[in-house]
């Protein structure tokens, strides 16, 4: 069986690609852990949907204030240099490209970056969108954390996705366990190989073609 | 001589009658205007289409009053919770209504009724199944979907510090969805932590100004929904 | 000659129709005046355009603050209870119905309703129009205050409108010299005479059909 | 480490280059950024499309900027002004064109442009000469006519009190169309009266959020337009 990156080295990585500078929004799940891994000498500003950007770590019990949330609806700190706004100027932000980068989770990638990742257009199931439309077609570059494969080992890096898309054309990377992968006008291309893992098993576990790392 | 201020919690909905569409502010539990919500409970109201961008969570404020049956439709961005079954067990039984918004176009429909813009352009949904009998067209060779603005009848808000004139602050991210609730309802309804006279709030930071409220009522110790649901409390 | 009613007192009898609590846009000259003759035991809060609501009466020379101007660009100050807001929150109060009354001058006032008190037309004049435009189409109630005539002795209340609209349809009641008149269906109906003032004089002065005052 | 702090003014405009459009801040004297056009006018950018409420007063700031010969085009609501004759003597020569846009739709326009909406519908104009030629619809049986999002590759700004990350406070009505054209621009070139350290500006009072500025030059004494004009003054 192969190791690869754990899912703090995912986040690691993936932090690697923001610049200094930057507005980033993560999503929930491995997204989240970005703000742990920020390399050295740069400094992100996090922004969160429901109407905060400068969004500080998670608060101590003494700091913990009920009015003050993520998007995840999980207890946050500010900054210093935060600011409050409604939920309008909030996606303006987004909706206007003003984001740098949206790291998120998926549920499938496909070449042409498509992504698919609210819901599995299973019958029944109930609908639930939040602000993943928006971000997908707003901020400028997305990148997507996930594992390689599902829990069944079926491939996430797809030709078309099967489920219904959140938005078609809009990935750029993929951080996975096993690779970084970029996302060309010709399809999927290996940017970089998690240690002791193989272009042989990333093209095996992916389904679509990969092209190997550009020269 | 301006005064907004009603002195009761249920005179302050008393009007909020069945069929009624309610915008009520909040994010999860940040910023939900919990007193408001029971009353509208102990009122008995039904029927009513309700624009939030969650469902509730637990058995209280928002949730319970789905789970009373006086909810019809629900317009919002993201029904499921993990703290809550109430909408989930309806909607899969067929009996509640839901449309589906993506948060960004709920948040800018409710500004564009409030300022009076009826229709506008986004890229939010284009290529996805949400799109589907949207009309939609390019500019620049992009292409955008044509969305309408979202009125209501009522806006129940709840904020930190309001005066008689209606100018009102939030607590931090409870301010959400509630300033563009208050611009886009006929009749915007406040519980406030505190009331204090006009001129306490410096017009500088006024973030609802007064031309957006109709009626405020004061509520100095409102518990939290978070709180509650952590006390397993249900309601009523 | 006539008499009739001063500038003032047009701006009275003005705000003898505005209801107490009424969040009001005045246009500049003549509409000026009401804030001068707010009638007991009311309130109303003046909305500038430029993004002030709660505007107070002209500064002490203590007082003044360069900037802190209304839309006619003339200094003033904030009341109590007062806020501060962008150009495109102040005119959402506007577009979105949110002002109860507008009380404009005009060039011309037609029998239907339409406005027109930003262009004469005359070729080669230089366009300008603000606000006008927004105002009349977004405020729940458009008055108008005007000399019953021009210098010139010609009617400003017409039939039809000769010079650009500002709007059409919007205008409910005109405050002149001479009479208050009310827009209908159909057409000017008188509300009241200026002391010394005839029906017939008020008559001869319109451009167009003007019905007595209602029972 | 963020830091948007610029050292100068020529630095803070250098690459503002000919034919650029520009939104200038500000609504008659109050709010103009009158340092940074003035190094506009010292750096002799030319063809220039500039977007602002009026066309200036006197002979200093924007209109000395127009006067100079500078501009190509200007977008505005109103361009008459009783205290300047330079756009109407030019606008009557021919040598400067003219968008007329009403205040509201001006406004609305620009911050569609910063919300990512390409376009939205306006009562604003039906039924007037300014409504020929667009594009017109009904919704709920009135008539509104579209409006496209205004986009500049440059917004001058001027406000009271900034941090490096470029949050921005104003004072008084002198806020007007900066916050929106900061959100609208390409690029956010503000003037600050005083620079402040991350966090001494309260997160509730925030006008602008800093994602919307680029750099930030610190003018300790700006003069103020209504000041040069009353001195009689001439730029350059």
């Amino acid at each position: 069986m192969s190791i690869g990156w754990t899912r703090e080295q995912m986040a690691a990585r993936a932090a690697q690609d923001i610049a200094d500078g930057a507005y980033v929004n993560l999503g929930i799940g491995i997204p989240e852990l970005i703000a742990q891994f920020v390399p050295e000498g740069r400094e992100f500003v996090y922004h969160t949907e429901n109407g905060l950007l400068g969004m500080g770590p998670p608060p101590s019990e003494d700091e913990k204030d009920l009015d003050l949330m993520n998007a995840g609806k999980k207890y946050v700190t500010a900054a210093a240099g935060a600011s409050y706004f409604h939920h309008a100027d909030s996606f303006s932000m987004i909706r206007g490209g003003h984001i740098d980068v949206c790291v998120l989770g998926t549920m499938q990638v496909a070449e042409n970056g498509d992504i698919a990742n609210w819901s599995t257009g299973a019958p029944g199931a109930i609908p639930a969108v939040g602000g993943a439309m928006d971000l997908v077609q707003g901020v400028k570059q997305i990148y997507v954390i996930t594992q390689h494969e599902t829990k069944h080992g079926e491939p996430k890096l797809v030709e078309r996705c099967s489920m219904p898309l959140t938005g078609p054309g809009v990935v750029s990377r993929i951080y996975t366990d096993l690779a970084v992968v970029e996302v060309t006008p010709d399809g999927f291309r290996l940017v970089e190989l998690a240690p002791g893992i193989s272009f042989d098993e990333v093209e095996q576990k992916t389904g679509a073609p990969i092209l190997p790392p550009a020269r | 001589m301006i005064d907004k201020q009603v002195s009761s919690i249920p005179e302050a909905i008393a009007d909020i009658s069945d069929g009624a569409t309610v915008m009520i502010g909040g994010f999860g539990a940040s910023g939900s205007p919990i007193e408001l919500i029971h009353a509208l409970i102990d009122q008995g109201t039904r029927d009513l289409t309700v624009i939030n961008n969650n469902t509730g969570n637990g058995e209280v404020g928002l949730a319970a009053l789905i789970g009373n049956g006086q909810v019809r439709k629900m317009i919002c961005s993201f029904p499921k919770s993990s703290q809550s079954k109430v909408f989930p067990e309806l909607y899969s039984a067929g009996k509640i209504e839901l449309e589906l918004v993506p948060q960004g176009t709920l948040a800018e429909r409710i500004r564009a009724a409030g300022a009076g813009i009826p229709a506008f352009y986004t890229p939010t949904t284009v290529g996805t199944v949400l799109a589907e009998g949207k009309e939609s067209r390019e500019f620049d060779g992009r292409r955008y979907v044509m969305e309408p603005w979202l009125q209501a009848d009522f806006a129940l808000i709840k904020s930190e510090v309001a005066d008689r004139h209606g100018n009102l602050l939030y607590n931090k991210t409870a301010r959400n969805f509630s300033p563009i609730m208050a611009m886009a309802a006929t009749t915007t309804i406040v519980q406030s932590k505190r009331l204090v006279a006009p001129g306490e709030i410096n017009p500088e930071h006024v973030v609802t100004p007064g031309i957006f409220v109709d009626r405020i009522v004061e509520v100095a110790q409102p518990v939290h929904e978070d709180t509650l649901i952590g006390q397993g409390r249900a309601y009523p």
